[in-house]
């Protein structure tokens, strides 16, 4: 392993059309660190993964990963180097099956994981169409997508078990679990908490596209502080 | 400020600081500067009233359209329609009851707006792109009636709209006896009207009412959570944009002495559209700017043969690096010229960024 | 007033004239479907093809080299206008792709002025197919049968390659979700130049294999423009399968119009436009987002 | 007549250098007009004094450049400009020309503002043009309030509407009193179509036209004029303008009647014929029509498909006269291409201005309109004359053309098998 972060943004900001988002914005995700980004709603969350994507560039700052730049990469580009994005709301192709999604992701690179293995639930499924799935399906579905293709060595995982019942929650939380095992890199953003607080090694606090605290999961779990101020659990 | 206000915030700054104080003032003053030049147009150059005439009503057209398209955000491709109507109604009724002008011109208003009214309210059904291929639906049949005078078959006449023909032959206007027949007069008469709906027009795009239909285009979902009826709003604006198109119509045809079906054709809306597009989409002043540019380039291009080779380029340039317009590039450079070149040269590299795939 | 033949002979017409009608909208739709874009230099496309068809036959090329060589030059001008035109506009308003479609309209129609005249061009249909048969009781040339058989095997393979293919379900993906297709790992971008080209190649092909049957000069574009518009609203914006199928409706509409009331014939399309808006917002086939299979 | 060609030796060095000599000279045509038009000599003399328009001649083009009819606006604007710049020394009546032109667009409020700024900015002594009739409607009025400044010259015939179904003998037109067709006046190239299919083609005949008002016009006539001649009209076929497909109305054919006359102009002819061809209907009926259906631009687009084709028109570019010949080179060494009938009808309106303004010696509209009534053309459809009667338009004959294959790749032709002589449009003012 290098010496480098798997990830450094460094001092990015980002702007849709006239507003900007995100301000002077820096975080690092270690090899094999699952790391959580927390936030209130409109905190700039989301933008951070779409930045980093690619998806908004930053208009000033960096992004290394693996030590090299990213930053003025198209999305496609970042995805083949070894970054994957399981955005908000899945977003699926639902109008093709199950299987087309998948082959369709594993189409742009060699990774031919067999993510049926890691997915039973899908395997049932193959030929149905995606959008007919249910909720927690549909996110497996969308994790699975992120995971063939090229390489992934980091996954950006936005909301995953946003409208889930807890039930599915836990299966979801499993397997983001197991993916940290394999050796996975994760930047998870979730909007329940506590469930991203369990999860991580570490975590940063966001508000209004400014990184304002960080300390590792536990920590952040047991401050009172962060919890009532930042994320307004009481 | 109201929450409301608020919501307009954004683009408010950009239409007030034109529609505002410093902008009334220089629609003052072009107005008065084209009452004061008429007599020295007339004596040294007598067509430049005609050009002068047209760019009066086709701003009207553009400002008009610009009300729906640009402020509410509603793309109509139909505007034709109400285009055509206004001069079709002129010639029914100089060419039979009356040539009184206030008598014609508000059954003119009056008809086109009931054209209006009967395409917003059918149209607003879709959205986007949806709703512009329904006022082009409506506005091409209004068309091929024209084309066919479906009513004189209907009705066992010889003629009505004169089919391919048209009407020919409308005589000018004429109030408290005085004729505006000829082009000195009728350029005045333009102007008054003109003059008066262009006041109209931003009067109403500056009233609560205009508010709305901004917040429209801004963000129609949170006017419906506050309670707006938002569908009655476009229907409203598509009639009160229909009505001052009509009028436009309605100065149209008796200058050019025809109503014709090609003033309902498509084309016709697209010429509208492209005054907006070209002269700056939302800011309603930027569409007559447009509406000018684009008659004195047809005035001066059409000389040559193969004009329209020019219009395409200016076309695809004019998108590809202008897509403020020619509002926006004034603009920017009243603001600061400065940035106005710096602009030149991001937008320049941003081409080459783009052709090269770079989809930001 | 009108017998069971007249029908039948109005039905096939019908049928054949919608055919030809997909084969114009055929790419089309399949560049709104992806890009959203409003393609107004379609129509150019197509002409372009004839002119291509028109030069190479004349150069003593058959008429087999130029259904093959005009298409693909067609295909390269496509590329050219999408890469230096299009890309810069991804993501504004689809107005401003209207507005430079129609300019490169302009600017084609000027350039074939320029470069082959103004008069019409006679584009004579291949020797071999100089003779007639007859269905039904409606007299084909045997030209107008190939250009049948082709175009429906043309449009089943295009229709079976977007549901069936992985190429398919790209472009099916990319309708729907081209910046998730993007960070899938795909340059959408080549994608999207891709299917430009590939529609200028249909455009092309329709201009060879209609150009023998029609009058080939500058404003011919200007002719199916409209009409082309109209058919793949009706069938739903982008939607391949519902293309297709408003071409065969609108094909008919025109069969039995030309033969009850031939002069409402356009108004009669028009006003189905409009039906269809209403009752179907999303065309026939449409579906709000937009879905080319 | 054939004294005009006494002129030849007067032919200026222009003219022999490029081994086309003009058959009129200017003695030649001075003395015809005078023999036309006796008594205008005292107006002669006035005008002479009072000539309005300084020292040069300004013509104005008001023609469609864009769009469908481009092909015609150029040729409108060749044929005249071959007849100034190659034949005249670039003078009209021995002042120089000076041109102007702008396009039209077909469009008639484009037309209107057209004719408007070529009479006030300008001011134009000649308009030449246009070439649709609603373009021309429009510009109507706008000249009609100028007919003291300017003389109007259309070499398509044009601007005329009335009522559909209206007899032949009932027909009246809008005329100006500028206003001078040098083409042809609807019933020229229709009616005596009906003369000569009634001989030869059959009795029972399907109408096919253009659905607007040129295409009812110039049906009704030849529908008139073959019923009154005994014929029946099987069936009406009216096809949308700009239709590209005609297949499906031409399903509404009646194959048991003997003849179709067709009434299509450009690219509608195109399609048309090739169409017709393509459907089989050429083999159970003969095909008739409008020259324009059979147009020298149209036939080597249509190509076989047009073979057999009868069409009536004034002028027929394989016509074989001298005269003919002559502006046929004259035309194809300067344009690289065929003369058609606009560039012919636009040829002769430069002859009459020619003859008109020598004349009278100046450019009053008034002056120059009094003297084309009556004027004589030697024009390279044969020699007509201008009516002395309102509407102006010329009294000439009409080829009954065929066209016929040629040997190797050339183009059809046509090829003259009848004339119908002395054709004048029975209409009257309304």
């Amino acid at each position: 392993m290098s010496a480098h972060p798997v990830l450094a943004v460094e001092g990015i900001d980002t702007y849709y059309g006239r507003s900007h988002v995100l301000f002077d914005l820096s975080l690092e995700v270690g090899a094999g660190e699952t790391v959580a980004l927390i936030g209130n709603n409109g905190a700039g969350k989301t933008t951070t993964l779409r930045s980093i994507m690619g998806l908004t560039p930053p208009e000033r700052g960096r992004i290394l990963f693996r030590g090299e730049e990213i930053q003025g990469c198209k999305p496609n580009e970042i995805r083949r180097r070894g970054v994957s994005l399981v955005p908000e709301d899945r977003r699926i192709f639902p109008s093709l099956t199950v299987a087309e999604n998948v082959e369709l992701a594993a189409a742009a690179g060699s990774t031919t994981t067999d993510v049926y293995d890691r997915f039973p639930v899908l395997d049932d499924r193959r030929d149905q169409r995606a959008g007919t799935l249910s909720g927690g399906e549909q996110q497996m579905l969308a994790i699975a997508r992120g995971l063939v293709g090229p390489p992934t060595e980091l996954l950006l995982l936005d909301e995953p078990t946003e409208g889930l019942a807890p039930q599915i929650v836990e299966d979801v939380s499993e397997v983001v679990e197991a993916l940290t095992d394999d050796g996975i890199t994760i930047l998870l953003v979730e909007q329940n908490a506590e469930l991203a607080l369990e999860l991580a090694d570490r975590a940063y606090v966001i508000e209004t596209g400014r990184i304002v605290h960080e300390a590792g999961g536990d920590e952040l779990l047991h401050d009172p502080e962060v919890l009532e101020t930042h994320l307004g659990v009481r | 400020m109201t929450v409301l206000d608020r919501l307009l915030d954004r683009s408010g700054a950009r239409t007030d600081e034109v529609l505002g104080r410093r902008g009334r003032v220089a629609l003052v003053l072009v107005f008065c500067g084209l009452a004061v030049a008429g007599p020295v147009i007339d004596v040294i150059a007598t067509f430049w009233l005609h050009v002068l005439t047209r760019v009066m009503i086709f701003a009207l057209f553009a400002i008009s359209l610009d009300l729906v398209f640009g402020y509410t955000g509603l793309p109509s491709f139909g505007h034709a329609a109400m285009f055509g109507v206004g001069g079709y109604t002129v010639a029914f009724v100089t060419l039979g009851p009356t040539q009184n002008l206030l008598v014609t011109i508000a059954t003119a208003a009056l008809a086109s707006a009931t054209v209006a009214l009967l395409i917003g309210w059918l149209s607003v059904r879709g959205t986007g792109l949806f709703f512009a291929f329904l006022t082009l639906a409506f506005a091409q049949v209004l068309y091929l009636v024209a084309f066919n005078d479906l009513p004189a078959q209907l009705l066992g006449a010889d003629k009505i709209t004169g089919g391919d023909n048209g009407l020919v032959g409308i005589p000018g206007y004429e109030l408290f006896g005085v004729e505006f027949g000829g082009l000195f007069e009728y350029y005045y008469l333009t102007l008054v009207v003109v003059g008066i709906c262009v006041a109209l027009l931003i009067r109403i795009a500056n009233s609560e009412f205009g508010r709305v239909l901004q917040g429209i285009r801004e963000n129609e979902d949170r006017l419906t959570a506050l309670g707006y009826d938002v569908t009655r709003y476009k229907v409203i604006a598509f009639t009160v944009s229909g009505t001052f198109t009509g009028v436009a119509g309605a100065l149209y045809a008796p200058l050019v002495r025809i109503a014709h079906p090609s003033q309902l054709f498509w084309l016709t809306s697209a010429d509208g559209i492209i005054m907006i597009l070209v002269g700056g989409i939302g800011t309603l002043w930027g569409p007559m700017v447009g509406a000018a540019f684009i008659t004195v380039f047809e005035e001066f291009a059409t000389v040559v043969g193969n004009w329209h080779l020019y219009l395409g380029v200016l076309f695809v340039t004019m998108v590809i690096f202008l897509p403020g317009g020619i509002a926006g590039a004034i603009s920017t450079v009243a603001r600061s010229p400065r940035e106005a070149l710096s602009n030149a040269r991001r937008a320049g590299r941003r081409y080459v960024r783009r052709v090269r795939g770079d989809r930001h | 007033m009108v017998g069971f033949e007249a029908l039948v002979r109005a039905t096939i017409l019908g049928l054949q004239f919608g055919t030809t009608l997909a084969l114009l909208v055929a790419g089309l739709t399949l560049v709104f479907g992806l890009m959203d874009v409003i393609n107004l230099a379609h129509g150019s496309l197509y002409m372009l093809g004839a002119y291509f068809g028109v030069t190479l036959v004349d150069a003593g090329g058959s008429f087999w080299l130029a259904l093959v060589v005009a298409p693909v030059a067609v295909g390269v001008v496509g590329l050219l206008m999408e890469v230096f035109t299009l890309r810069p506009l991804y993501g504004r308003e689809p107005l401003y792709q209207i507005l430079v479609t129609l300019g490169l309209a302009f600017v084609v129609e000027e350039s074939v002025k320029e470069v082959w005249g103004t008069s019409a061009q006679n584009f004579a249909a291949p020797a071999v197919l100089a003779g007639s048969i007859d269905i039904a009781g409606v007299t084909y040339s045997q030209y107008q049968a190939f250009v049948l058989l082709f175009t429906t095997v043309l449009v089943a393979a295009i229709w079976v390659g977007l549901e069936r293919t992985n190429v398919g379900v790209l472009l099916q993906a990319t309708a729907h979700d081209p910046e998730m297709v993007d960070a899938l790992g795909f340059d959408v971008s080549r994608v999207f130049t891709g299917v430009f080209a590939v529609s200028a190649v249909l455009a092309g092909l329709a201009g060879v294999l209609l150009g023998p049957a029609r009058a080939v000069t500058p404003s011919m574009w200007f002719n199916v423009v409209l009409l082309a518009f109209a058919i793949i609203v009706i069938g739903g914006l982008g939607n391949f399968r519902g293309a297709i199928v408003a071409s065969l409706l609108v094909g008919l509409l025109t069969g039995y119009a030309a033969l009850l009331v031939p002069s409402y014939t356009e108004l009669l399309v028009f006003a189905l436009m409009a039906v269809v808006l209403l009752v179907r917002p999303a065309g026939i086939f449409g579906t709000a987002t937009g879905d080319p299979g | 007549m054939i004294k005009i060609l006494d002129g030849r030796d007067a032919s200026t060095e222009s003219e022999r250098q490029h081994g086309r000599a003009g058959t009129t000279s200017r003695g030649g045509r001075s003395r015809r007009a005078f023999l036309a038009s006796a008594g205008t000599t005292a107006a002669l003399g006035v005008a002479g004094c009072l000539g309005s328009g300084g020292d040069t001649v300004k013509v104005g083009f008001a023609v469609a450049q864009s769009g469908a009819y481009t092909l015609l606006g150029e040729s409108v604007i060749n044929g005249f400009k071959l007849r100034v710049e190659e034949e005249l020394d670039g003078q009209l009546g021995g002042r120089d020309v000076e041109f102007v032109s702008q396009d039209t667009e077909g469009d008639p409020g484009t037309g209107s503002s057209i004719a408007q700024e070529f009479i006030t900015r300008e001011e134009v002594d000649v308009i030449v043009g246009s070439i649709s009739g609603a373009v021309a409607s429009a510009m109507r009025p706008v000249i009609e309030d100028h007919v003291d400044d300017l003389v109007w010259l259309c070499p398509v015939g044009i601007g005329w509407q009335w009522p559909m179904d209206t007899p032949t003998d009932d027909v009246s037109v809008s005329c100006t009193s500028t206003q001078f067709i040098t083409g042809d006046a609807y019933y020229q190239p229709s009616a005596p179509m009906a003369d000569f299919a009634i001989e030869n083609l059959g009795d029972s005949c399907v109408l096919a036209f253009a659905d607007y008002s040129a295409g009812y016009q110039y049906g009704g006539l030849f529908r008139n004029r073959f019923e009154e001649l005994g014929g029946d009209i099987a069936g009406e076929v009216p096809v949308p303008v700009g239709t590209e497909d005609y297949k499906p109305y031409l399903q509404n054919v009646d194959t048991s009647a003997d003849f179709v006359f067709g009434m299509f102009a450009g690219s509608d002819a195109i399609n048309f014929v090739k169409q017709f061809h393509e459907t089989g209907l050429h083999e159970e009926l003969d095909l008739s029509g409008v020259g324009f259906l059979a147009e020298a631009d149209a036939l080597g687009a249509q190509g076989d498909a047009a073979v057999g084709t009868y069409s009536a028109l004034p002028y027929t570019p394989g016509k074989d006269t001298e005269r003919n010949q002559e502006f046929v080179e004259a035309y194809q060494d300067v344009n690289d291409r065929e003369p058609n009938v606009y560039a012919c009808t636009s040829y002769d309106a430069a002859q009459v201005a020619d003859t008109a303004i020598e004349e009278v010696g100046g450019t009053d509209a008034n002056d120059i309109a009094d003297v084309i009534p009556g004027i004589e053309v030697d024009s390279p459809r044969g020699y007509f004359e201008m009516t002395d009667s309102m509407p102006y338009h010329p009294v000439q004959d009409v080829d009954i053309r065929r066209v016929v294959a040629t040997e190797g790749d050339a183009p059809p032709t046509n090829e003259v098998i009848d004339t119908i002589e002395r054709v004048k449009a029975p209409f009257d003012c309304a």
